[in-house]
Protein backbone atom coordinates (compact mmCIF):
# COMPACT_ATOMS: atom_id res chain seq x y z
CA UNK A 1 0.00 0.00 0.00
CA UNK A 2 1.00 3.59 -0.62
CA UNK A 3 -0.07 6.86 -1.02
CA UNK A 4 -1.83 7.84 -4.60
CA UNK A 5 -1.75 11.42 -5.52
CA UNK A 6 -4.12 12.47 -8.03
CA UNK A 7 -3.54 15.43 -10.66
CA UNK A 8 -6.98 17.28 -11.86
CA UNK A 9 -6.88 19.20 -15.05
CA UNK A 10 -4.14 21.79 -15.42
CA UNK A 11 -2.19 19.94 -12.76
CA UNK A 12 -2.58 16.40 -14.85
CA UNK A 13 -1.55 18.31 -17.76
CA UNK A 14 1.53 19.54 -16.18
CA UNK A 15 2.32 15.87 -14.88
CA UNK A 16 1.42 14.41 -17.81
CA UNK A 17 -0.34 11.44 -16.14
CA UNK A 18 -3.38 10.83 -14.10
CA UNK A 19 -1.88 9.82 -10.58
CA UNK A 20 0.94 8.75 -9.71
CA UNK A 21 2.03 6.42 -6.49
CA UNK A 22 4.44 7.44 -3.76
CA UNK A 23 5.20 6.33 0.05
CA UNK A 24 4.13 7.46 3.34
CA UNK A 25 5.28 10.85 3.66
CA UNK A 26 4.22 14.43 5.12
CA UNK A 27 2.42 16.02 2.17
CA UNK A 28 4.99 18.52 1.24
CA UNK A 29 7.86 15.72 0.90
CA UNK A 30 5.04 13.84 -1.49
CA UNK A 31 4.27 16.97 -3.79
CA UNK A 32 8.12 17.40 -3.56
CA UNK A 33 8.54 14.09 -5.12
CA UNK A 34 6.13 14.59 -7.57
CA UNK A 35 7.03 17.56 -9.57
CA UNK A 36 11.10 16.01 -9.14
CA UNK A 37 9.61 12.80 -11.23
CA UNK A 38 7.43 15.46 -13.53
CA UNK A 39 9.03 19.03 -13.62
CA UNK A 40 6.17 21.31 -15.01
CA UNK A 41 4.31 20.44 -11.63
CA UNK A 42 6.85 23.03 -10.25
CA UNK A 43 5.09 25.80 -11.44
CA UNK A 44 1.58 24.50 -11.33
CA UNK A 45 1.37 22.91 -7.15
CA UNK A 46 2.12 26.82 -5.76
CA UNK A 47 -1.24 27.77 -6.79
CA UNK A 48 -3.01 24.40 -5.90
CA UNK A 49 -4.96 23.08 -3.28
CA UNK A 50 -5.68 19.91 -1.67
CA UNK A 51 -8.20 17.27 -0.26
CA UNK A 52 -6.84 14.66 1.78
CA UNK A 53 -9.42 11.94 1.41
CA UNK A 54 -11.67 14.41 -0.05
CA UNK A 55 -11.07 16.40 3.42
CA UNK A 56 -9.23 20.04 2.12
CA UNK A 57 -5.95 19.87 3.36
CA UNK A 58 -4.10 23.18 4.39
CA UNK A 59 -1.26 21.72 6.47
CA UNK A 60 1.45 20.13 4.44
CA UNK A 61 3.52 19.13 7.42
CA UNK A 62 0.70 16.40 7.66
CA UNK A 63 2.21 12.74 7.48
CA UNK A 64 -0.13 11.36 4.56
CA UNK A 65 -1.23 7.83 5.94
CA UNK A 66 -0.47 4.92 3.22
CA UNK A 67 -3.98 3.98 1.73
CA UNK A 68 -4.31 7.85 1.31
CA UNK A 69 -5.63 9.35 -1.59
CA UNK A 70 -4.33 13.34 -2.40
CA UNK A 71 -5.51 15.23 -4.41
CA UNK A 72 -3.78 17.82 -6.78
CA UNK A 73 -6.14 20.52 -7.56
CA UNK A 74 -5.87 23.43 -9.58
CA UNK A 75 -7.53 26.82 -8.75
CA UNK A 76 -11.25 26.72 -9.85
CA UNK A 77 -12.57 27.87 -13.14
CA UNK A 78 -16.54 27.02 -13.13
CA UNK A 79 -19.10 29.19 -14.38
CA UNK B 1 -38.28 28.83 4.51
CA UNK B 2 -36.03 28.88 2.04
CA UNK B 3 -35.27 25.87 -0.17
CA UNK B 4 -32.87 24.40 -2.38
CA UNK B 5 -35.02 23.10 -5.47
CA UNK B 6 -32.37 21.57 -7.00
CA UNK B 7 -28.37 21.61 -7.57
CA UNK B 8 -27.09 19.49 -10.62
CA UNK B 9 -23.73 18.99 -12.32
CA UNK B 10 -24.54 17.08 -14.93
CA UNK B 11 -23.11 16.64 -18.80
CA UNK B 12 -26.81 16.85 -20.32
CA UNK B 13 -27.71 20.57 -21.56
CA UNK B 14 -28.72 22.33 -19.11
CA UNK B 15 -32.42 24.09 -19.51
CA UNK B 16 -33.20 27.50 -18.26
CA UNK B 17 -36.25 27.23 -18.25
CA UNK B 18 -36.54 24.12 -16.83
CA UNK B 19 -34.67 24.88 -13.54
CA UNK B 20 -36.67 28.01 -13.39
CA UNK B 21 -39.47 26.24 -13.49
CA UNK B 22 -38.23 24.56 -10.41
CA UNK B 23 -38.23 27.59 -8.71
CA UNK B 24 -41.94 28.64 -9.33
CA UNK B 25 -43.96 29.24 -6.59
CA UNK B 26 -47.57 31.83 -6.48
CA UNK B 27 -46.06 33.48 -3.31
CA UNK B 28 -42.77 34.58 -5.30
CA UNK B 29 -42.74 37.89 -6.99
CA UNK B 30 -39.45 37.82 -8.67
CA UNK B 31 -37.60 35.57 -10.57
CA UNK B 32 -33.87 36.02 -11.34
CA UNK B 33 -32.01 33.77 -13.48
CA UNK B 34 -28.12 33.70 -14.61
CA UNK B 35 -26.86 31.48 -18.11
CA UNK B 36 -23.50 31.65 -18.22
CA UNK B 37 -22.96 30.79 -21.74
CA UNK B 38 -20.04 28.99 -23.40
CA UNK B 39 -18.29 32.28 -25.62
CA UNK B 40 -16.54 31.87 -29.12
CA UNK B 41 -13.81 34.26 -28.11
CA UNK B 42 -11.72 34.83 -24.48
CA UNK B 43 -9.45 38.07 -23.95
CA UNK B 44 -9.54 38.51 -28.03
CA UNK B 45 -8.86 34.82 -28.84
CA UNK B 46 -10.93 32.92 -31.16
CA UNK B 47 -12.48 29.87 -28.70
CA UNK B 48 -13.10 26.17 -31.11
CA UNK B 49 -14.18 24.25 -28.70
CA UNK B 50 -14.54 24.30 -24.63
CA UNK B 51 -14.74 21.52 -22.00
CA UNK B 52 -15.28 21.24 -18.27
CA UNK B 53 -13.63 18.72 -16.07
CA UNK B 54 -15.39 18.48 -12.72
CA UNK B 55 -14.07 16.62 -9.76
CA UNK B 56 -16.14 13.78 -8.14
CA UNK B 57 -16.83 16.28 -4.77
CA UNK B 58 -17.98 18.93 -6.98
CA UNK B 59 -22.01 17.70 -7.09
CA UNK B 60 -21.80 17.58 -2.95
CA UNK B 61 -20.26 20.85 -3.18
CA UNK B 62 -22.71 22.18 -5.05
CA UNK B 63 -25.77 21.39 -3.17
CA UNK B 64 -23.64 23.02 0.23
CA UNK B 65 -23.30 26.02 -1.70
CA UNK B 66 -27.12 26.56 -2.75
CA UNK B 67 -27.95 25.54 0.71
CA UNK B 68 -25.88 28.14 2.29
CA UNK B 69 -26.99 30.96 0.19
CA UNK B 70 -30.79 30.08 0.72
CA UNK B 71 -30.02 30.14 3.86
CA UNK B 72 -28.38 33.91 3.87
CA UNK B 73 -31.13 35.21 1.46
CA UNK B 74 -34.71 36.29 1.65
CA UNK B 75 -35.01 34.09 -0.93
CA UNK B 76 -38.03 31.15 -2.21
CA UNK B 77 -36.11 29.24 -3.61
CA UNK B 78 -32.73 28.32 -5.59
CA UNK B 79 -31.66 25.85 -8.02
CA UNK B 80 -28.14 25.50 -9.83
CA UNK B 81 -26.51 23.70 -12.14
CA UNK B 82 -23.32 23.30 -13.68
CA UNK B 83 -22.48 21.10 -17.06
CA UNK B 84 -19.33 19.28 -17.47
CA UNK B 85 -18.25 17.78 -20.65
CA UNK B 86 -17.68 18.94 -23.99
CA UNK B 87 -20.02 22.52 -24.15
CA UNK B 88 -20.60 23.75 -27.80
CA UNK B 89 -20.29 27.35 -27.94
CA UNK B 90 -23.43 29.70 -26.86
CA UNK B 91 -24.62 26.37 -24.54
CA UNK B 92 -25.42 27.04 -21.19
CA UNK B 93 -21.87 25.84 -18.54
CA UNK B 94 -23.77 27.36 -15.38
CA UNK B 95 -27.47 28.34 -14.67
CA UNK B 96 -28.32 29.81 -11.26
CA UNK B 97 -31.91 30.74 -10.99
CA UNK B 98 -33.50 32.27 -7.23
CA UNK B 99 -37.04 33.00 -6.64
CA UNK B 100 -37.76 35.49 -3.62
CA UNK B 101 -40.56 37.63 -2.61
CA UNK B 102 -38.51 40.86 -3.47
CA UNK B 103 -36.56 41.41 -6.56
CA UNK B 104 -33.84 42.51 -4.17
CA UNK B 105 -33.32 39.41 -2.27
CA UNK B 106 -33.67 37.60 -5.91
CA UNK B 107 -30.60 39.79 -7.93
CA UNK B 108 -28.22 39.49 -4.70
CA UNK B 109 -28.78 36.03 -3.83
CA UNK B 110 -28.33 35.47 -7.56
CA UNK B 111 -25.33 37.01 -7.58
CA UNK B 112 -23.72 35.39 -4.86
CA UNK B 113 -24.51 32.06 -5.97
CA UNK B 114 -22.68 32.53 -8.99
CA UNK B 115 -19.81 34.38 -7.39
CA UNK B 116 -19.46 31.17 -4.35
CA UNK B 117 -20.38 28.32 -7.62
CA UNK B 118 -17.01 30.22 -9.05
CA UNK B 119 -14.95 30.03 -5.49
CA UNK B 120 -15.84 26.90 -4.13
CA UNK B 121 -16.71 24.48 -6.43
CA UNK B 122 -13.64 22.61 -8.32
CA UNK B 123 -14.47 22.86 -11.92
CA UNK B 124 -12.53 23.21 -14.69
CA UNK B 125 -12.12 24.87 -17.77
CA UNK B 126 -10.56 24.03 -20.33
CA UNK B 127 -10.65 25.79 -24.36
CA UNK B 128 -8.70 25.13 -27.45
CA UNK B 129 -8.32 27.83 -29.43
CA UNK B 130 -8.50 28.43 -33.39
CA UNK B 131 -4.42 29.51 -33.48
CA UNK B 132 -4.32 25.72 -32.23
CA UNK B 133 -3.00 26.47 -28.55
CA UNK B 134 -5.03 25.37 -26.15
CA UNK B 135 -4.84 26.19 -22.23
CA UNK B 136 -6.81 24.87 -18.69
CA UNK B 137 -8.10 28.91 -17.23
CA UNK B 138 -6.69 30.35 -14.56
CA UNK B 139 -3.33 27.95 -14.34
CA UNK B 140 -0.35 28.94 -15.19
CA UNK C 1 -22.24 48.21 -29.92
CA UNK C 2 -24.98 47.75 -27.38
CA UNK C 3 -28.65 46.94 -28.98
CA UNK C 4 -32.35 46.89 -27.79
CA UNK C 5 -32.97 43.38 -29.12
CA UNK C 6 -37.23 44.42 -27.94
CA UNK C 7 -39.27 46.60 -26.28
CA UNK C 8 -42.79 45.29 -26.01
CA UNK C 9 -46.02 46.47 -24.11
CA UNK C 10 -48.26 44.22 -24.64
CA UNK C 11 -51.26 42.07 -23.15
CA UNK C 12 -49.82 38.68 -24.33
CA UNK C 13 -48.28 35.97 -21.98
CA UNK C 14 -44.89 37.45 -21.76
CA UNK C 15 -42.33 34.16 -22.32
CA UNK C 16 -38.71 34.51 -20.58
CA UNK C 17 -37.46 31.92 -22.89
CA UNK C 18 -38.90 33.64 -26.40
CA UNK C 19 -37.15 37.43 -25.18
CA UNK C 20 -34.20 35.54 -23.58
CA UNK C 21 -33.91 34.28 -27.25
CA UNK C 22 -33.63 37.67 -28.77
CA UNK C 23 -30.91 39.25 -26.71
CA UNK C 24 -28.53 35.71 -27.43
CA UNK C 25 -25.46 35.81 -29.39
CA UNK C 26 -21.82 33.99 -29.72
CA UNK C 27 -20.27 36.91 -28.19
CA UNK C 28 -22.34 36.95 -24.84
CA UNK C 29 -20.68 35.00 -21.92
CA UNK C 30 -24.10 35.61 -19.67
CA UNK C 31 -27.60 36.12 -19.95
CA UNK C 32 -29.14 37.35 -16.98
CA UNK C 33 -33.20 37.72 -16.68
CA UNK C 34 -35.57 38.96 -14.27
CA UNK C 35 -39.60 37.79 -14.36
CA UNK C 36 -41.67 40.27 -11.98
CA UNK C 37 -44.59 37.61 -11.33
CA UNK C 38 -48.00 38.24 -10.31
CA UNK C 39 -48.32 37.21 -6.38
CA UNK C 40 -51.17 35.63 -4.66
CA UNK C 41 -50.51 38.09 -1.81
CA UNK C 42 -49.17 41.61 -0.73
CA UNK C 43 -48.96 42.78 2.63
CA UNK C 44 -50.13 39.40 4.03
CA UNK C 45 -53.15 40.50 1.98
CA UNK C 46 -54.42 37.58 -0.81
CA UNK C 47 -54.95 38.98 -3.57
CA UNK C 48 -57.58 37.25 -5.80
CA UNK C 49 -57.07 39.10 -9.04
CA UNK C 50 -55.22 41.79 -10.21
CA UNK C 51 -54.41 44.03 -13.96
CA UNK C 52 -52.63 46.69 -15.25
CA UNK C 53 -53.29 49.75 -17.31
CA UNK C 54 -51.09 51.19 -19.64
CA UNK C 55 -50.78 54.52 -20.60
CA UNK C 56 -50.81 54.97 -24.41
CA UNK C 57 -47.23 56.86 -24.05
CA UNK C 58 -45.86 53.38 -21.91
CA UNK C 59 -44.58 51.82 -25.27
CA UNK C 60 -43.00 54.63 -26.71
CA UNK C 61 -41.14 55.31 -23.02
CA UNK C 62 -40.62 51.55 -22.69
CA UNK C 63 -38.22 51.74 -26.07
CA UNK C 64 -36.37 55.23 -25.01
CA UNK C 65 -35.70 53.36 -21.33
CA UNK C 66 -34.28 50.17 -22.91
CA UNK C 67 -32.12 52.05 -24.95
CA UNK C 68 -30.72 54.36 -22.44
CA UNK C 69 -29.97 51.04 -20.65
CA UNK C 70 -28.10 49.82 -23.44
CA UNK C 71 -26.05 52.89 -24.04
CA UNK C 72 -25.02 53.05 -20.30
CA UNK C 73 -23.63 50.00 -19.50
CA UNK C 74 -21.56 47.63 -21.16
CA UNK C 75 -24.03 44.70 -22.26
CA UNK C 76 -24.30 43.05 -25.86
CA UNK C 77 -28.27 43.32 -26.12
CA UNK C 78 -31.56 43.98 -23.87
CA UNK C 79 -34.70 43.24 -24.14
CA UNK C 80 -38.05 44.24 -21.92
CA UNK C 81 -41.64 43.30 -22.17
CA UNK C 82 -44.50 44.85 -19.66
CA UNK C 83 -47.72 43.08 -19.61
CA UNK C 84 -51.14 45.14 -18.79
CA UNK C 85 -54.85 44.22 -18.71
CA UNK C 86 -55.75 41.29 -16.28
CA UNK C 87 -53.01 38.63 -15.31
CA UNK C 88 -53.15 35.41 -13.74
CA UNK C 89 -51.29 34.61 -10.58
CA UNK C 90 -48.17 33.37 -11.00
CA UNK C 91 -47.97 34.85 -15.00
CA UNK C 92 -45.23 37.77 -15.88
CA UNK C 93 -45.94 41.45 -15.76
CA UNK C 94 -42.65 42.68 -16.27
CA UNK C 95 -39.23 40.88 -17.61
CA UNK C 96 -36.51 42.36 -18.26
CA UNK C 97 -33.19 40.30 -20.27
CA UNK C 98 -29.56 41.35 -20.82
CA UNK C 99 -26.84 39.86 -22.44
CA UNK C 100 -23.11 40.60 -21.96
CA UNK C 101 -19.58 39.78 -22.23
CA UNK C 102 -19.57 39.70 -18.53
CA UNK C 103 -21.70 38.76 -15.40
CA UNK C 104 -20.99 41.95 -13.08
CA UNK C 105 -22.29 44.12 -16.31
CA UNK C 106 -25.37 41.80 -17.37
CA UNK C 107 -26.63 41.97 -13.37
CA UNK C 108 -26.23 45.56 -13.15
CA UNK C 109 -28.05 46.09 -16.39
CA UNK C 110 -30.95 44.17 -15.72
CA UNK C 111 -31.34 45.50 -11.69
CA UNK C 112 -31.03 49.33 -13.39
CA UNK C 113 -33.50 48.01 -16.53
CA UNK C 114 -35.87 46.78 -13.89
CA UNK C 115 -35.57 49.90 -11.68
CA UNK C 116 -35.85 52.38 -14.51
CA UNK C 117 -38.88 50.58 -15.75
CA UNK C 118 -40.87 50.88 -12.51
CA UNK C 119 -39.97 54.56 -11.95
CA UNK C 120 -40.30 56.01 -15.66
CA UNK C 121 -43.06 53.65 -17.30
CA UNK C 122 -46.89 54.83 -16.83
CA UNK C 123 -48.07 51.86 -16.30
CA UNK C 124 -50.55 50.91 -13.21
CA UNK C 125 -51.31 47.78 -11.18
CA UNK C 126 -55.05 47.46 -9.57
CA UNK C 127 -55.60 44.56 -6.83
CA UNK C 128 -58.76 43.06 -6.00
CA UNK C 129 -58.16 41.26 -2.48
CA UNK C 130 -59.74 38.38 -1.21
CA UNK C 131 -61.53 40.21 1.37
CA UNK C 132 -63.66 42.13 -1.08
CA UNK C 133 -61.61 45.53 -1.45
CA UNK C 134 -59.47 46.86 -4.17
CA UNK C 135 -56.41 49.07 -4.63
CA UNK C 136 -54.95 51.51 -7.00
CA UNK C 137 -50.85 50.43 -5.44
CA UNK C 138 -49.25 53.39 -4.79
CA UNK C 139 -52.19 55.86 -5.01
CA UNK C 140 -53.77 56.92 -2.07
CA UNK D 1 -63.56 73.79 -28.31
CA UNK D 2 -62.10 73.19 -24.88
CA UNK D 3 -59.14 71.60 -22.56
CA UNK D 4 -59.82 67.72 -22.11
CA UNK D 5 -58.76 66.47 -18.59
CA UNK D 6 -58.14 63.11 -18.80
CA UNK D 7 -57.77 60.91 -15.70
CA UNK D 8 -55.54 57.20 -15.38
CA UNK D 9 -56.13 54.38 -13.23
CA UNK D 10 -56.05 55.35 -9.19
CA UNK D 11 -57.30 59.07 -10.83
CA UNK D 12 -60.03 57.82 -12.73
CA UNK D 13 -60.87 55.71 -9.74
CA UNK D 14 -61.06 58.96 -7.79
CA UNK D 15 -63.18 61.08 -10.60
CA UNK D 16 -65.52 58.87 -10.80
CA UNK D 17 -65.38 59.50 -15.43
CA UNK D 18 -62.46 58.81 -17.79
CA UNK D 19 -62.41 62.70 -18.94
CA UNK D 20 -64.07 66.01 -18.39
CA UNK D 21 -64.04 68.77 -20.51
CA UNK D 22 -62.68 72.73 -19.17
CA UNK D 23 -62.19 76.04 -20.42
CA UNK D 24 -59.05 77.21 -21.18
CA UNK D 25 -57.35 78.30 -18.30
CA UNK D 26 -54.14 77.50 -16.27
CA UNK D 27 -53.10 73.61 -15.41
CA UNK D 28 -53.42 74.48 -11.51
CA UNK D 29 -57.15 76.16 -11.88
CA UNK D 30 -58.15 73.78 -14.53
CA UNK D 31 -56.95 71.16 -12.13
CA UNK D 32 -58.68 72.94 -9.26
CA UNK D 33 -61.84 72.66 -11.01
CA UNK D 34 -61.58 68.82 -11.49
CA UNK D 35 -61.04 68.68 -7.76
CA UNK D 36 -63.93 70.83 -7.24
CA UNK D 37 -66.99 68.70 -9.76
CA UNK D 38 -65.01 65.32 -8.35
CA UNK D 39 -63.79 65.77 -4.65
CA UNK D 40 -62.27 62.58 -4.46
CA UNK D 41 -59.82 64.13 -6.88
CA UNK D 42 -58.21 66.33 -4.35
CA UNK D 43 -56.80 63.38 -2.31
CA UNK D 44 -55.19 61.91 -5.39
CA UNK D 45 -53.75 65.01 -7.33
CA UNK D 46 -51.21 66.17 -4.97
CA UNK D 47 -49.25 62.59 -6.10
CA UNK D 48 -50.00 62.79 -9.71
CA UNK D 49 -47.56 64.11 -12.63
CA UNK D 50 -49.22 65.61 -15.73
CA UNK D 51 -48.58 65.57 -19.66
CA UNK D 52 -49.75 68.43 -21.48
CA UNK D 53 -50.20 66.89 -25.08
CA UNK D 54 -48.27 64.25 -23.99
CA UNK D 55 -45.57 66.06 -22.76
CA UNK D 56 -44.31 65.95 -19.01
CA UNK D 57 -46.06 69.17 -17.83
CA UNK D 58 -44.10 70.82 -14.52
CA UNK D 59 -44.77 73.97 -14.62
CA UNK D 60 -48.89 74.54 -13.27
CA UNK D 61 -49.27 77.96 -13.77
CA UNK D 62 -48.82 77.42 -17.63
CA UNK D 63 -52.09 78.53 -19.78
CA UNK D 64 -53.72 75.34 -21.46
CA UNK D 65 -54.49 76.06 -24.84
CA UNK D 66 -58.00 75.25 -25.71
CA UNK D 67 -57.62 71.60 -28.02
CA UNK D 68 -55.34 70.73 -25.84
CA UNK D 69 -55.17 67.38 -23.70
CA UNK D 70 -54.22 67.30 -19.47
CA UNK D 71 -53.59 63.46 -18.59
CA UNK D 72 -53.36 63.32 -14.92
CA UNK D 73 -50.87 60.00 -14.08
CA UNK D 74 -51.26 59.06 -10.63
CA UNK D 75 -47.80 57.26 -8.86
CA UNK D 76 -46.63 54.29 -11.74
CA UNK D 77 -47.17 51.12 -10.20
CA UNK D 78 -45.31 48.75 -13.21
CA UNK D 79 -43.20 46.22 -12.50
Amino acid sequence: MAVIVRFFAGARAAAGVNEISLESSSAMHILDQAAAIHPKLGQVLPQCSYLLDEVSLRDLSIIVADGSTLDVLPPFAGG
Amino acid sequence: MSNVSGAFVTTDLISVSELSALVRSDTAGAIVTFSGDVRDNDHGREVLSLSYEAHPSAQALLEKVAGEIAAKFEVVNVAVAHRHGDIAIGEAALVAVVSAKHRKAAFDACVALVDEVKAQIPIWKHQVFADGTDEWVNCA
